[in-house]
């Protein structure tokens, strides 16, 4: 994606005020009887300092605006699997190493569980679960199928993302070039010669329905 | 405020790991109060004391007070303590620089002159000059008095008066300590005198190590500050002009030392080149009485 | 205290959008404050619970600090919190300093390039798994080096520049940036200031607890890459155990300026080896005036590795560091 | 007729939901009012908890309960390992466990606990326990003695002088058996080579970290895990929680990688099982990688010393084996596997294997694909190599001498193979690799790279026999196939039900597959290690098939008249021979069924069952045509896969570095039952091993006892850019005849033999020189190439 691209993306989302504030939208609040760090216990009552943002924000996650209310350190890939419901987006590793927490943000791969879920607002969040248009499955979700991808498959919603930000990036890419847009995510059960016939068909069906 | 920097080791025990830096601060501050207080209270001029002219006979004009040795040491040391100092602590401060070389470099010459001061002092000199006795005690505390104005006759000192010694013991326990520790510690960095043995001690000796070095430099901050304003103060120039020409005359040595503790035997003067040498350098020490 | 790892401890977050706010805010927290750029050094730290900060400084949203631009007096102005990706695969980049084009694309994994800056890669923090684990070393403020001992794993750590501490600088963009004579302007509440790329590492014998200039309140605001050295011959090359998400055992970065088949100009960067990106001036001026052949580079090889002091698993290095200087300068292109 | 389904490509039913998102693993699940717990682990090798001080923690807010080893069910106590303990035999061993309403709650607690503890002494490295007065991993001694005593193993310091410090020291052994006379063999010889080798330790790292979440509904634990074997897991977690079988819903419909290491669960679900019914609400026990590092088992290392004896014809006359393995704080039987797999490649005519098992303070061990045998393989086949050189016999061609037929024998009781094609696959590999012009290529130098070829032929066990299988018919005339085995993502939860719709002539359309849940009344299953599943449950599942059939014939006897073997049954009907109207549908034949009930609607049931299969069997009772049955085929002999890689590599000599430029696999594995996923499991297989051989980590510090490679980026699992981009497979598909369907495992021979064919592949480049030792680093490589000091010492582990 273009730098400026980039910027403008961003802009969308913050008030050009001195500090970002979460953006108030429609959409109701999610359920915070949210997991993990609802916040409660011994931090409840931690206050926000003047300047400091606030904990409620509006996420833009597979085209729907959701409202929560996120611990300031919380990262994106807790935020989606705890709050939001959405176990697609899987934790390997938790340290941005393993991929099966990768996510699209503006269409470009990110590891969700390395980045604050208050620093991508405004920002067009996808995981695996916002693949699927009503009923059809995305051209990579397709190319699994047709290629019988993946063995355990932890690993397959983070590569099936990382496919689809190759294709945005690479619509036709070599088997080669799709290796290193791939080399982002581990497989441990080594099934890297499956993956590339996948991301290879994927190309193919996204050209023909292109 | 915290004495200790404490860590966990890799095993999770808590181990100090050396001296809280504030403590420089600390140092500085009570070496900067005790200047002050000082300079306030005790008067810059004493009244001179009384000469008996009969005490005086056979003695030469300037008595050696400090042989050359003696001097150069004191200065060699000084020298090397000053580098100490500033490399130990101006990076802790802010001002930083490639220091731990300079650091252990001079932390060595510091052994050797301390090394060769031990056999100077058991050698060539008369070690009893620096043992503090019961006299020094009375001493001590006429000298007290004295210098808050009380109406007492100011004793006379042995070859060294009891604050110097004082000093001086001061001086050797920190320095000691910090030479000490301080060798061990080149054990933990890469020199080529001695090899690296990072676990020659658990962690927890280790860290009190480097607590009682820490302690010691801090220590030595607090003497420097007191020993250079002395040295700096009038009524006792003529000592500092001692330890740099080596001797005192004859007037001082009777107005300030009791013959009995200090006794000058025949021909102990200053050497006449040196008496030459330090003839001119010796007029302000003379002229500031009169 | 137990050893808890994998939980973010709580912290106040910042996200000004300007970077007077940014640096007012830096001042106002001092070293309970944490600035916050692409965050991929920043949550191993805050993960293993290590660093606590108290309030991190998110640049997210401070948009003049993102961003590709010409140079006031020619060459390239880059944001330091354009990312890796952006850098990498920027045209003006590629074009005219294609060997930080290289470097940058490099780095890690493409997510991480995707979310990774130029300036958080350039300030990241030393890999060496004992300072990393939390351990009371040195560089963590404690009286020992883990690393050093006649027992330790050291085979990433350094075989020169090595004071106390023997980490290493794992960037990848800085050894590019000091060969392309790069300069860093920082910004803080006190102004700018501009630093040659190659005097804004430090070792640890000035500082065993930085690894740059920066202090508290400083802000690295971009990196300006000089014209004199666009479009001059390079090589780069990073050798690492693993193709991607992994750092280098030796990297090297080379800049040749060369006329009529003679080398007229050079600037030959090391890293890997020691706590900095390590220039081979030696080398340089040893090389101006030959041809960039084998033998030149064999002779610059062997200058580049005088001096190296290995630790007990790292006397590779030496061989390696020896081999890549070679390359720099036999296969730059 | 039947065989229809078996030998093509299908889309596994769970793949939609993997790729999806709605594939639900064990963290996915949630449950009303959940809260989490935290783990304290012991921050020593070993040591013995003094004190403990949870007050501070207690008091937090939001801190809802602390539990302790001693309210385990299952104490750790000598070699038996406890999910907490109270003397941590490892650093990183869980000592205690904290629930609180959030993980950041818990996190504060843990760290607010103060435990004091009494540290003891710890050993990394076996050899040094075995020397006089080294230390020992465990107060009671260094090795098992059985029937978890403790037991002593020293040697004299002479030994170790003898050996000096370049050769494995070989004292008295603890394990030890010969075939035929050694020194005979050795006397035979026209060759004879020799090596130290190391073997590194390796963490089996599976994508999925082993969480688990609890909670207790009227007396019954539901425990969500991941496991390799799903039925199988339920006893254990009864066990751990100390209730019966039958109270206990174990669910894990997904597993997100095992390879040996989750075989039936582990032994931290104990930990939410308990403390959820301590405090009474669901507790998630979300395992970190870090936490997965320590707790997550890992494969033992070898320091060993081999000696083979050829004839000049390129026979193995004799073969000396010594191993010493690091069996971690609790043991493993890598040790004896290895002995025994080291004769199923090399048949060798006499034989010696000698071998001590050490316990070292060190994390866990358990199986991984291929416990013992890829090692030995990666151990022994660079010798083989060396051996072929000096022989000047081609390396291919000394491989299919020494290779077995099917008059082949195993280890020391020389019991004979079911099947062995292993001349058959090397021919294949060395046809679909292109050997003969390879081969050629051994040496090329292409500027600062030089090309090396090699080869690796690894056999393993590949399944010994089934236990029940459970079919149902229901009145949607679809067939039922409840399988007890686990999803462990080889598609084996799909590809052993082919053979029951083989069978029954039933398109592949027709079959649901049932697993997952206990609750769902699944049949007591094998357990999926050893490389069972395909071969065992295909067996079961046959046997089920075999079983509706009859049952099917019976009931259409019975409602239509004449006798059972008068019927047929074909898509979905039964029906007489020759006439397919006088018949009724599946669908039509389950309502009969249910209306008929006794045998035919799971009434009655065979003896011979195992009692949890006639448990599910009853709780389904009723619901349709209910078929089950137990694996009663033959069960002589040993089963074996061999698989054979062939790898071409170009060796960097300015760095060391190494890359694959060609690698391609074939493999005896019986019948093919699923090609593609067949495929699949070799090369990933293949890849692990290369991933063992070229660069993942186990690195501790001597003087701490501590891991750094906890991480992935320090443990180094190969990436996708690590391995060829197009590796290339082949199957001799020929059927094992000791099973029905012809099926033999494939889950763990090809680790050994990628392991291998990258070792030899690299001492080729170097001309044919072994490095012996795994895994091999470019620094290992560059420091032998520029003569410089080994990085290592040649016996060093733990590197």
């Amino acid at each position: 994606m273009l730098q400026t691209e980039a910027i403008q993306a961003r802009r969308g989302g913050f008030t050009r005020r001195k500090f970002i504030k979460g953006v108030v939208a429609a959409g109701a609040t999610a359920s915070v009887s949210g997991y993990l760090f609802r916040g409660s216990g011994i931090f409840a009552p931690m206050l926000t300092a003047q300047g400091a943002v606030e904990r409620l924000v509006t996420l833009t996650v597979n085209g729907q605006q959701r409202r929560v209310d996120v611990p300031k350190y919380e990262t994106l890939a807790m935020t989606l699997r705890y709050q939001l419901g959405l176990t697609g987006t899987k934790l390997g590793c938790d340290r941005a190493e393993c991929g099966a927490c990768t996510v699209l943000l503006d269409g470009v791969t990110h590891y969700g569980c390395s980045i604050l879920t208050h620093s991508v607002q405004g920002r067009e969040v996808t995981t695996i679960e916002g693949l699927e248009q009503d009923g059809e499955l995305h051209p990579v979700q397709q190319a699994v199928m047709d290629e019988g991808g993946f063995q355990c498959a932890f690993c397959a919603p983070g590569f099936a993302m990382s496919m689809v930000g190759m294709l945005e990036k690479n619509p036709n890419p070599t088997r080669e070039e799709a290796a290193v847009l791939l080399s982002g995510n581990l497989c441990r059960c080594g099934d890297y010669d499956k993956i590339l016939n996948t991301a290879m068909r994927a190309a193919e069906l996204s050209r023909s329905r292109a | 405020m915290e004495f200790l920097r404490r860590a966990l080791n890799p095993w999770g025990e808590n181990v100090p790991i050396g001296v809280a830096w504030d403590l420089i601060w600390a140092a500085v501050i009570i070496g900067a109060v005790f200047v002050v207080v000082h300079a306030l209270l005790v008067p810059k001029k004493l009244p001179a004391g009384e000469i008996d002219e009969s005490e005086a006979k056979g003695l030469p004009d300037r008595i050696q007070r400090h042989k050359p040795g003696a001097r150069g040491f004191h200065w060699t040391m000084s020298a090397t303590m000053f580098a100490l100092l500033i490399t130990a602590f101006f990076p802790v401060i802010g001002i930083q620089f490639p220091w731990v070389t300079i650091h252990w470099i001079a932390g060595v010459l510091l052994i050797l002159t301390v090394l060769y001061h031990i056999y100077h002092v058991f050698a060539k000199q008369d070690i009893r000059n620096m043992w503090i006795g019961r006299r020094d005690m009375k001493e001590g505390s006429l000298g007290l008095q004295a210098a808050l104005r009380r109406p007492v006759q100011r004793p006379r000192a042995g070859k060294y008066p009891v604050d110097q010694k004082m000093f001086h013991h001061a001086a050797t326990l920190a320095t000691l300590g910090a030479v000490v520790t301080g060798v061990l510690m080149m054990f933990r960095i890469d020199n080529f005198l001695l090899p690296q043995n990072t676990y020659m001690f658990s962690d927890a000796a280790w860290g009190w190590i480097y607590v009682i070095h820490g302690v010691s430099g801090i220590a030595l901050i607090f003497l420097v500050i007191a020993h250079v304003y002395f040295a700096i103060r009038p009524e006792k120039r003529w000592m500092t002009w001692s330890m740099i020409n080596g001797w005192i005359t004859r007037d001082r040595y009777l107005e300030n030392h009791d013959p009995e503790r200090w006794t000058v035997p025949e021909g102990e003067g200053a050497g006449e080149v040196e008496g030459a040498a330090a003839g001119g350098t010796g007029q302000p020490a003379l002229s500031d009485r009169a | 205290m137990a050893v808890m790892r994998d939980m973010i401890p709580p912290f106040e977050l910042y996200q000004p959008t300007e970077v007077d706010d940014a640096v007012r805010l830096m001042r106002q927290h001092g070293d309970k404050g944490w600035v916050l750029a692409g965050g991929l050094d920043t949550f191993d730290w805050f993960k293993d619970r290590i660093k606590r900060p108290e309030a991190v400084i998110d640049l997210v949203g401070v948009e003049e600090l993102r961003g590709i631009s010409d140079g006031a007096d020619g060459g390239l102005d880059i944001g330091a919190m354009t990312s890796l990706t952006d850098v990498a695969e920027n045209a003006d980049v590629m074009n005219r300093y294609p060997l930080l084009a290289e470097a940058a694309g490099l780095v890690a994994t493409p997510q991480i390039r995707n979310q990774g800056t130029l300036g958080g890669n350039i300030v990241q923090d030393t890999r060496c798994w004992y300072y990393r684990s939390g351990w009371p070393c040195y560089r963590a403020g404690g009286n020992v080096c883990y690393a050093a001992t006649s027992q330790s794993m050291n085979r990433e750590h350094c075989i020169m520049g090595a004071s106390r501490c023997v980490a290493v600088s794992p960037s990848d963009t800085a050894p590019a940036l000091v060969a392309l004579d790069a300069e860093m302007v920082v910004a803080s509440t006190s102004g700018e200031r501009t630093w040659a790329a190659a005097d804004f590492f430090i070792g640890p014998d000035i500082d065993i607890e930085r690894m740059t200039v920066l202090k508290p309140g400083d802000l690295l605001a971009r990196i300006v890459l000089p014209a004199p050295w666009e479009g001059a011959r390079w090589y780069f090359e990073k050798v690492r155990d693993r193709k991607a998400w992994d750092f280098s055992l030796v990297s090297v970065a080379s800049s040749l300026r060369v006329e009529a088949g003679m080398i007229q100009d050079a600037r030959i960067v090391v890293n890997s080896v020691a706590p900095y990106p390590v220039r081979l001036r030696a080398v340089e001026s040893a090389i101006r005036g030959r041809a960039p052949s084998e033998e030149t580079g064999q002779m610059a090889g062997e200058i580049a590795v005088e001096g190296a002091r290995t630790l007990r698993h790292n006397d590779y290095k030496v061989a390696l560091m020896r081999n890549l200087v070679k390359r720099s300068i036999r296969d730059a292109a | 007729m039947a065989e229809n389904v078996i030998g093509t490509d299908i889309s596994p039913p769970d793949l939609r939901a993997k790729i999806t998102g709605r594939a639900r693993y064990a963290e996915d699940f949630r449950a009303e009012g959940m809260v989490f717990a935290k783990l304290l682990l012991s921050p020593m090798p070993h040591a013995r908890v003094r004190s403990v001080d949870t007050s501070a923690a207690e008091a937090m807010e939001g801190v809802l309960g602390i539990l302790r080893a001693d309210e385990l069910p299952v104490q750790s106590e000598g070699l038996r390992e406890g999910a907490l303990t109270d003397e941590p035999k490892y650093e990183g061993e869980p000592v205690l466990a904290v629930a609180a309403v959030d993980e950041t709650t818990a996190a504060a607690a843990v760290e607010a606990i103060r435990v004091d503890f009494e540290q003891l002494p710890f050993v990394l490295d076996p050899l040094e326990s075995l020397r006089e007065g080294g230390p020992d991993a465990h107060v009671g001694g260094n090795i098992s003695a059985g029937r978890g005593e403790f037991g002593s193993l020293k040697w004299p310091a002479s030994v170790f002088e003898e050996a000096g410090a370049d050769k494995l020291p070989m004292g008295e052994a603890a394990a030890e058996w010969t075939i035929g006379d050694i020194e005979t063999g050795f006397d035979e010889a026209d060759v004879v080579v020799e090596e130290t080798i190391v073997h590194q330790s390796v963490t089996h790292h599976p994508m999925e970290p082993r969480s688990c979440m609890a909670y207790w509904q009227n007396g019954k634990l539901f425990l969500h895990g991941s496991t390799q074997s799903t039925e199988r897991t339920r006893g254990g977690v009864a066990g751990l929680a100390g209730v019966e079988p039958e109270d206990v819903v174990f669910i894990g419909e997904y597993c997100g990688g095992g390879f040996g290491s989750k075989i039936s669960g582990s032994p931290i679900m104990a930990v939410p099982a308990v403390l959820s019914r301590k405090i009474g609400r669901p507790v998630m026990l979300r395992i970190t990688r870090y936490e997965e590092n320590y707790i997550g088992r890992a494969r033992a290392g070898f320091q060993g010393w081999a000696k083979m004896g050829f004839r000049a014809d390129g026979r193995m006359t004799a073969l000396d084996l010594y191993l010493v393995q690091d069996s971690g704080p609790f043991g493993a039987s890598d040790l004896f596997t290895a002995g025994t797999v080291a004769t199923a490649s090399y048949q060798p005519e006499n034989m010696r294997f000698r071998g001590a098992a050490i316990l070292t303070n060190t994390p866990p061990r358990s199986a991984q694909r291929a416990p013992g045998g890829a090692q030995i393989v990666a151990m022994l086949e660079p010798l083989v190599d060396k051996a072929a050189r000096e022989l000047d016999v081609d390396r291919l061609e000394i491989r299919k001498i020494n290779a077995p037929g099917h008059d082949g024998w195993l280890g020391a009781r020389q019991t004979p193979f079911t099947s062995a094609y292993v001349r058959e696959a090397l021919d294949l590999g060395g046809e679909l690799f292109n050997w003969e012009e390879k081969k050629q290529l051994s040496g090329q130098r292409n500027g600062t790279k030089v090309t090396g070829v090699g080869m690796g032929l690894s056999p393993f066990t590949a399944g010994s026999a089934g236990r029940d299988g459970l079919l149902v018919i229901r009145p949607d005339g679809k067939l039922y196939v409840h399988q007890g085995i686990g999803n462990l993502g080889t598609h084996s939860i799909a590809d052993t039900a082919r053979p029951a719709a083989d069978v029954l002539d039933l398109s592949w359309d027709q079959v649901v597959i049932v697993w997952g849940d206990t609750s769902k009344h699944l049949p007591f299953s094998t357990v999926q290690a050893g490389s069972q599943t395909t071969h065992a449950h295909t067996r079961a599942n046959h046997a089920a098939g075999t079983a509706m059939l009859g049952l099917l014939q019976e009931l259409a006897a019975r409602e239509l008249g004449g006798s059972p073997t008068d019927y047929r049954v074909a898509d979905g009907r039964v029906f007489r021979a020759g006439n397919r109207a006088a018949g009724m549908n599946f669908a039509e034949a389950a309502r009969r069924a249910i209306a008929t009930g006794g045998k035919f609607s799971g009434g009655v049931v065979p003896e011979d069952l195992n009692d949890a299969t006639k448990a599910a069997v009853a709780g389904l009772a009723g619901e349709g045509l209910i078929a089950a049955a137990r694996d009663n085929y033959s069960r002589g002999g040993s089963v074996y896969t061999w698989v054979a890689t062939f790898a071409q590599i170009e060796l960097d000599v300015e760095t060391g570095e190494v890359e694959i430029i060609d690698l391609a696999s074939t493999t005896d594995c019986g019948t093919v039952m699923h090609p593609r996923s067949l495929a699949a499991q070799t090369n990933g297989g293949v890849f692990q091993g290369i991933g063992m051989a070229k660069g993942q980590r186990w690195v501790f510090d001597p003087k701490w006892g501590i891991p750094f490679t906890k991480r992935f980026y320090t443990a180094r699992p190969p990436g996708i850019l690590d391995v060829p981009l197009s590796p290339r497979f082949a199957a001799v598909d020929e059927p094992d005849p000791r099973t029905p369907v012809g099926a033999k495992g494939i889950g763990e021979p090809p680790v050994g033999a990628g392991e291998a064919a990258y070792v030899c592949a690299v001492a080729d480049a170097m001309g044919g020189l072994c490095l012996c030792r795994t895994p091999l680093t470019a620094d290992m490589i560059l420091a032998e190439l520029e003569g410089r000091p080994r990085p290592y010492g040649l016996l060093e582990t733990h590197v």
